[in-house]
């Protein structure tokens, strides 16, 4: 693999820009990814999890339709993870806002990171961030009978009072890190680095890698004609694409003015 | 000033001083920081999950009959998660959101910690813990005396399945004990065997190429809701929509209701319930008329297409004839709501595609079709010829395994055997099929059985939860006076036995996993513990084996030491590869050709199901041979019961005998599930003919029953039909599951097929009011 | 009974009624005091925030009373920098109110965190970037700044004058008052502006999101100036309630009436800069984030009678009636017209924090609405109270009004 | 106040009064530097006192016992099954070996072993990063604790519940030796003089 080393508008090393690429013609809004997650991430739930306003899930299915009647109606499922917006060179809107440095654009991975252990709950990202990707520990995280046994050390588990949110399962990059140094490898191979969710995708929808390498997938299909990102006109820039045929789909991915044209 | 007081100011000053430049007051802040960042609340603490070495186990997932590869990470001794096994020929990589959660399975809550005997009344939920000595002796001196009063026939077994060396022990075990009511919970693979049966001669299952398959007519198949083994489903239908953007796939779903499939699918036919087979028919008619069918294989390989001559010189109707007289697309019009030219077009689509499909079983395929019905959408893959093609159907046989030494069968066990089935099945009333749980409730609730059952063995089955019309299921099985739940969790049935016997989970076990239903290719999986039992719970194949060798008379039967060596042995030359690969695949399968592939006697496909004559079933309406639709008539007048009520089966909800671990709950939509009430989805245009809004209150009766819900307005629902999710309403295991929203099965009652006997409703009448 | 402890020559109510009415007042107190119990002790789950409305009743109740605070600065600032004398009658009263506001939203602000015990990374951990650092230092900093104004006038309480020390002690302070009030006007000027900036960076919210003015959003300068304009209007409203509840005339006309026509005319400046402000926002911020202004006031309460009463009945009505000379010196048009424009305050930063949030911002999300629950109405509401409770206590014992001695011989 | 009476006052005070001063100087830099660390860390003993030396000397190299796993992971503190293959059976007559053997290889339980180096959960450290491509020794960061002849005592601070070795055997936290502090801070230290990634998600998880 070619060694890419790009300097970033700051003179930041801009090593691998991880990014996804979801395709919505294949998700089947099946839910795998959601709960992939939670058991990936020791997320907990809780007896009564319906009021969605207080409900962790880092990887989110939001459903859409196109607003039409019987029979005309269609629907579509946006998973929606943790966008990791660029921003202007890594101001992505949560990170710039966050008083005490919980949270930094990675310009090495293009990981947007949350420190549970810094973060004091003031809720300022959570307001910053269009998606509503971060979410707020409102409980004490509770694992009932031997669920505590199901936890994985590699995250750390959250307590009550701090905003947690998707980490593109940043700890299975150290891993494959920690593997590729172990075998005297400086680069991280595409297939060595995937997130939980796309790894456990049951339709292949989620395609996860680096964005900046022409060797990944995500590289090629970014570039699709059907790709779009969500809320691109705010400048979030954000690293999560999706691909769908259907025109609607596309359009209801970001905000247009009545007549305005979208792509 | 004195100078007590001017001494004290300078002292304290000093100690200012003194301490500002000792570690003191920056060390106390920095420990107080790090305090604070790993306060981990009171009085609940959170924890620190201990480290250690990564141990990635592999085996098969038995949540669901999928038969997915799964691949189990563990820390140590703890499975920490489960994830799709890379290069599984059913999943490769991929997992459902039920598999994925497993794990609660394992570690969550209403494990059954060991055995148990009840307490208290029946349901109560008191409970006397028994050791497994004690237990087994107990049910084992029951049985005995069962056996030895000559009413060895009145014990019945309920199990979840009946592939499988588990299931097959446990038919052994009645065998060998003298009763013939080994009963397997239905699904559509039932009415799929029993046509294949009779159109093909083979017991086989139905195998769909969907991997191949480019164009996809779906009778109702929830294809990515959970039908036939999900993840697999899923690939294909990935498949599918990359070949659909270049424009050579296309996916036709036809179903009352926008479901995932039908959003996913190229065209969604919302069609009037029920009345598939009509379509189907329908179709025929226009690939008949215009001549479109594969004229090859319908004149050489079928018969029945055309009229026919028995015997006795009576010349009988075929196919043909039937449909071009019966099915018109007008008339099939008026029948499905579906307009004439879309029927046409439709029909002209399937008939030119390259590799067409067309597939049957509603939502996950949990109810059986009417064997019709099944009939009538399997036709359509006849007429263009695509059985044991590329992307075609296949019967598809099951894996040979060395078989068991014969059942020693004593004189009582051969008097019991020779008794009728309790459930009627294989008697003059239905000949044709196997297993008819759906009959028990009617024939015990009347009083009208051949006998009283006594005793009761339930395993990986809840019927108390999943079977259609709940309360007269859970009647029927409270009348018998003695069960046994082999459950691993407290599910309702279990809650309603006398005895729980545990056993291992599926992460705990070894478990041979026999081909999942709708598969192109003969495929076994083993399931193998992963990790060491929780609890004191034993392997189900271990505690039969115990009751076989303990029950009088029958321990010849049980010659294995334990389960483990019977698979083994049952295995023989595939363990190796199983143990190793995880599965064993047939790779020289292919299907056989035409010339040679049907088992009938005429040797041809049949359209004409010669088999029912032979079988016993007489009628002098050929109609009643053939593919055919017959309207099934719900419970209920439309003057009280206005709407028709189905199902929403989702991956979302888990709603066979696993049920839903929390984590999907978690993930169900506040459209479905909010705080303990139940959401139904309705038309806009039908809930304002009822006055109802989003979020009412209402009542939805059924002649079966009557809940309380809310409602959800929903385009995607043909107006004058309600739709209730599955898969909620249980009332046993732990506070994460029950008390949540309402058993769909509360209100769904039952409908028999004429010929199978099999329950095949699909929904049921009913009405919407609103509560004020 | 506290005769002793009463500043000479005035008149004060019988002891009795003066405890009765703390009592009341410390009852409401005692209840404020357990909801925040409740919410530090079980969490955050005992309000109605959620995940969509990180911030809510909290928020809007700190950047309301630091706005209606802002009179301590702005008539400190006149006072010392601008020199302008008449406002010394008042300046004590202000500072009072002013501490009582900005030591409620220090308050306010400890409750809203997720984990207290670890609020002080703020500035331990502090990143410089982000606007609720520069406001949470602000404060804190001029908050000491109030403490050390309010201290002095705690110190003329006749008995605690009596230690020569003390006397002393407050007499420097006295001296080097300006000093203070300097810096105090400095950290409120970027602390009010920041409060506007909190709501003005977030550019993924189109309602609270402002084009920026050199490194500010421009919400940040209207903060400022609104803050200019409601502060007196919330002084002169509050001196009115004291006159009304104590049956007295403690500030003379002309002083209360310089103070009005200042936030008059500052209205009028806002009012200006607020229009021009919105409809840029209106015509070439929100269309290039693809939202046209009527999306943002989709559904009640949040239609364009929200923008209509926060600008035209408690902005130009307040605005009109303070710059006319008529209108000021007139209680019955005076006083409406200073709780208008503390409303109008209210409202306005309601607005910025609950209808930022409110909005959907992704096409196929829903509008959420949020009501705040017990817990946070009556910590939210609580500053009043205890504004009562300080007030009280301060005119009761301290020479709070100069000129009372001379307004009630 | 008259300015005699109080020239006199100070004259007869200022000496007498530095004394004070001095005193409570005095007093408070002997709590801060010396009755301070005594309160702030309770003292633990190791199950077993372990001599690095002997092991050392025997197995010849760290790596025996403290081995990367094929996955690039680091095993750290030995588990017991180590200990075994070397002590199923007594080698010679030491009390240690005795207790190990009686205690835990006997009744097969894990050694309670107290890690000077434990960091909190949320700390993510990699070994293969530092020692495999980074190329340190283990001295750099965990000093000379392999030429030891005994365990030294666990001191735990009753605030954090981290061991002494965290914030380093200096109480006044200064450091001449790469190996005495592992805070964040001396990380951090490290990456910026080698120009190492400074993110959060680099050493936190």
């Amino acid at each position: 693999m070619k060694e890419e080393h790009k300097e970033g508008a700051h003179g930041h090393k801009e090593k691998y820009k991880y990014g996804m690429v979801i395709d919505l013609d294949k998700c089947t809004g099946c839910g795998a990814c959601m709960v992939a997650c939670m058991t990936e991430n020791n997320v907990p739930f809780r007896k009564d999890e319906s009021n969605k306003l207080v409900s962790t899930a880092w990887m989110r299915v939001f459903k859409a339709t196109n607003g039409k009647s019987y029979p005309d109606i269609d629907v579509c499922y946006f998973p929606r993870p943790c966008m990791h917006c660029e921003g202007e060179h890594g101001h992505a809107p949560c990170v710039s806002v966050c008083p005490a440095t919980a949270t930094d654009y990675n310009y090495e991975t293009g990981i947007v990171s949350q420190i549970y252990t810094r973060c004091f709950g003031c809720r300022y990202c959570m307001a910053a961030c269009p998606y509503h990707a971060r979410y707020f520990n409102w409980w004490d995280p509770v694992w009932p009978d031997k669920m505590e046994k199901a936890l994985s050390p590699d995250v750390s588990p959250r307590m009550r009072g701090v905003v947690e949110k998707c980490s593109f399962c940043f700890h299975r990059f150290q891993r494959a890190r920690d593997h590729a140094y172990a075998e005297g490898r400086r680069e991280i191979r595409e297939d060595e680095y995937q997130t939980a969710c796309t790894q456990a995708c049951p339709a292949d929808a989620i395609i996860f890698g680096d964005l900046n390498n022409p060797e990944h997938k995500v590289y090629k299909l970014k570039k699709s004609p059907y790709a779009f990102r969500l809320l691109e006109r705010l400048g979030t820039n954000p690293k999560v694409y999706y691909l769908s045929t259907r025109s609607w789909v596309r359009r209801a991915g970001d905000n247009y003015l009545a007549g305005e044209r979208s792509k | 000033m004195s100078l007590g007081r001017r001494g004290f100011l300078q002292f304290c000053l000093g100690a200012g001083a003194g301490i500002t430049f000792s570690p003191l007051p920056w060390k106390l802040m920095d420990d107080i920081s790090i305090w604070s960042q790993t306060f981990r609340g009171i009085p609940i603490e959170v924890p620190v999950p201990p480290v250690g070495e990564v141990n990635i186990e592999k085996s098969v997932c038995t949540l669901c009959p999928g038969g997915c590869g799964i691949s189990v990470r563990k820390i140590k001794n703890r499975a920490v998660k489960i994830e799709g096994a890379e290069g599984h020929p059913i999943n490769d990589g991929g997992i459902c959101i039920l598999g994925v959660a497993g794990l609660y399975q394992l570690y969550g809550g209403a494990r059954v910690k060991g055995p148990l005997k009840r307490a208290g009344n029946r349901g109560e939920g008191k409970w006397e813990e028994i050791s497994w000595s004690a237990a087994i002796s107990e049910i084992s001196k029951k049985l005995s005396q069962i056996r030895r009063n000559g009413s060895a026939h009145t014990v019945a077994c309920i199990s979840g399945k009946d592939r499988g060396t588990v299931p097959q022990l446990f038919k052994r075990l009645l065998t060998a004990y003298g009763s013939p009511n080994f009963i397997s919970m239905p699904s559509s693979e039932d009415t799929e065997r029993l046509g294949l049966k009779l159109m093909q001669g083979e017991d086989a299952s139905v195998g769909y190429d969907l991997e191949n398959a480019r164009y996809i007519l779906s009778f109702g198949s929830g294809l990515i809701d959970g039908w036939g083994s999900p993840v697999r489903v899923f690939r294909a239908n990935s498949a599918w929509r990359e070949e659909a953007v270049k424009g050579l796939a296309k996916v036709v779903q036809i179903e009352p209701r926008l479901s995932n499939t039908a959003a996913k699918a190229d065209r969604w036919v919302p069609i009037a319930p029920g009345t598939e087979a009509a379509l189907a028919l329908g179709f025929a008619h226009v690939i008949i008329k215009e001549r479109r069918y594969n004229k090859n294989f319908v004149m050489n390989h079928c018969f029945g297409f055309e009229d026919w001559t028995d015997n006795s010189g009576k010349v009988h109707k075929g196919l043909k004839r039937m449909v071009l007289k019966d099915y018109s697309p007008d008339v099939v019009s008026e029948i499905t709501g579906i307009s004439v030219s879309k029927i046409v077009a439709l029909a002209r689509e399937f008939a030119r595609a390259k590799r067409p499909l067309a597939v049957c079983g509603r939502g996950k395929g949990s109810t059986p079709e009417g064997l019709q019905e099944f009939m009538a959408i399997y036709a359509l893959n006849t007429l263009v010829g695509n059985i044991n093609k590329t992307g075609g159907v296949r019967a598809l046989p099951e894996v040979r395994t060395t078989a068991w030494p014969g059942v020693a069968q004593d004189a009582i066990a051969k008097r019991g055997m020779n008794q009728p089935r309790f459930d009627r099945a294989g008697t003059k009333a239905f000949p044709v099929t196997e297993s008819l749980f759906n009959q028990l409730s009617g024939l015990m609730n009347t009083g009208k059985g051949a006998y009283t059952l006594s005793a009761l063995l339930v395993y990986g089955a809840n019927p108390y939860y999943t079977a259609h019309d709940k309360a007269a299921v859970a009647e029927a099985l409270d009348s018998i006076p003695f069960i046994v739940s082999f459950s691993s969790h407290m599910d309702e049935t279990a809650q309603h036995a006398d005895f729980i016997l545990p056993s291992h989970t599926n992460l705990e076990r070894y478990e041979d996993v026999p081909t999942p239903a709708g598969l192109n290719v003969p495929i076994i999986g083993l399931s193998r513990p992963v990790v060491d039992p929780e609890y004191d719970t034993k392997h189900v194949g271990d505690t039969v084996i115990a009751l076989g060798k303990s029950i009088d008379g029958i321990a010849d039967s049980f010659v294995w030491d334990d389960y483990e060596s019977l698979l083994k042995e049952t295995m023989g030359g595939k363990w190796d590869t199983l143990i190793g690969e995880g599965y064993w695949k047939d790779a020289g399968y292919s299907p056989a050709a035409w010339s040679s592939g049907f088992k009938t006697p005429s040797g041809k496909f049949e359209f004409f199901a010669t088999g029912l004559y032979r079988a016993g079933i007489r009628s002098h309406n050929d109609n009643d041979y053939l593919p055919r639709y017959k309207p099934v008539v719900l419970e209920g007048d439309p003057g009280s019961y206005p709407l028709v009520l189905i199902p929403i089966e989702s991956t979302r909800l888990a709603d066979g005998a696993v049920a839903n671990p929390p984590y999907l709950t978690k993930t169900v939509a506040d459209t479905v599930l909010k705080n303990n009430d139940i959401f139904v989805e309705v038309n806009p245009k039908t809930a304002a003919a009822y006055g109802l809004s989003e979020g009412a209150v209402a009542m939805l009766k059924t002649p079966t029953g009557e809940v309380k819900v809310r409602t959800h307005m929903y385009e995607g629902v043909r107006p004058g039909v309600v739709a209730i999710p599955t898969g909620l309403g249980h009332s046993a295991y732990d506070d994460y599951l029950s008390g949540k929203g309402v058993n769909a099965n509360e209100v769904i009652g039952t409908v028999e097929d004429p010929i199978s006997g099999l329950d095949i409703a699909w929904g049921s009448r009913a009405s919407l009011v609103g509560i004020i | 009974m506290d005769s002793a402890l009463i500043p000479q020559g005035v008149k004060r109510c019988p002891f009795p009624q003066f405890a009765l009415w703390i009592g009341f007042l410390s009852i409401f107190m005692l209840w404020a005091v357990v909801a925040a119990g409740v919410a530090w002790i079980k969490g955050l789950n005992t309000t109605n925030l959620n995940d969509y409305f990180g911030f809510g009743a909290w928020i809007t109740a700190d950047l309301a009373v630091i706005a209606l605070g802002g009179g301590a600065f702005f008539t400190g600032f006149m006072r010392y920098i601008l020199g302008i004398e008449d406002f010394k009658h008042i300046l004590n009263f202000a500072v009072i109110i002013g501490f009582v506001c900005y030591s409620s939203a220090l308050v306010i602000l400890g409750l809203d965190v997720g984990q207290p015990l670890r609020s002080w990374f703020i500035f331990w951990h502090a990143n410089v970037h982000s606007m609720l650092t520069e406001v949470a230092f602000c404060i804190s900093c001029y908050f000491t700044v109030l403490t050390i104004e309010y201290i002095p006038l705690v110190l003329e309480n006749r008995q605690l004058d009596k230690i020569p020390l003390v006397h002393n002690f407050s007499h420097n302070l006295h001296r080097i008052m300006a000093v203070f009030a300097a810096t105090g006007a400095f950290l409120s000027f970027f602390h009010q502006g920041s409060l506007g900036g909190t709501v003005g960076v977030l550019f993924g919210r189109p309602f609270g999101f402002r084009e920026h003015f050199a490194i500010w959003p421009t919400a940040f300068f209207l903060f400022i100036i609104s803050a200019m304009a409601c502060g007196p209007c919330f002084t002169i409203l509050v001196t009115r309630i004291t006159e009304l509840i104590t049956r007295k005339k403690l500030v003379k006309q002309n002083v209360i009436a310089k103070l009005a026509k200042v936030s008059g005319w500052l209205m009028v400046a806002y009012l200006a800069l607020k229009m021009i402000d919105t409809v840029y926002w209106a015509m070439v911020t929100l269309p290039n984030m693809g939202v046209s202004v009527m999306d943002m006031y989709p559904e009640s309460p949040f239609t364009i009678w929200i923008l209509i009463a926060e600008l035209g009945f408690c902005g130009a009505i307040p605005a009109i009636i303070l710059i006319t000379e008529k209108g000021r010196n007139n209680n019955f048009l005076l006083v409406p017209a200073t709780i208008l424009s503390c409303f109008g305050a209210i409202l306005n930063r309601y607005v910025m924090t609950v209808q930022t949030l409110a909005l959907p911002v992704l096409p196929f999300d829903k509008f959420v609405n949020y009501i705040p629950n017990w817990v946070e109405w009556v910590t939210s509401l609580a500053p009043f109270v205890y504004l009562a409770l300080l007030i009280s206590l301060s005119y009761r014992y301290l020479p709070v009004f100069p000129q009372e001695k001379e307004l009630n011989p | 106040m008259s300015a005699q009476h109080e020239k006199k006052e100070s004259a007869a005070s200022s000496p007498i009064v530095i004394v004070f001063f001095i005193i409570g100087l005095a007093v408070s830099l002997f709590v801060g530097w010396s009755i301070f660390p005594k309160l702030l860390y309770s003292q633990k003993k190791q199950p077993i006192d372990f001599s690095h030396s002997i092991h050392l000397d025997a197995v010849g190299d760290c790596e025996s016992c403290h081995f990367f796993r094929e996955d690039g992971s680091f095993s750290g503190i030995p588990e017991l099954s180590n200990c075994v293959e070397c002590h199923e059976e007594a080698q010679g007559e030491d009390p240690e070996e005795i207790k190990l053997i009686e205690n835990y290889i006997e009744p097969n339980k894990e050694i309670p072993w107290l890690v000077y180096s434990r960091q909190p959960d949320c700390v993510f450290f990699s070994h293969a990063a530092h020692v495999k491509m980074g190329e340190l020794e283990c001295k750099t960061c965990h000093g000379m604790i392999g030429e030891s002849d005994h365990v030294e005592i666990y001191e735990e601070n009753r605030i954090t519940g981290y061991s002494r070795n965290i914030w380093g055997k200096s109480i006044g936290g200064f450091k001449s030796n790469t190996w005495d502090r592992m805070k964040m801070d001396d990380c951090a230290e490290c990456h910026e003089e080698h120009g190492t990634n400074q993110a959060c998600f680099v050493c936190h998880k």
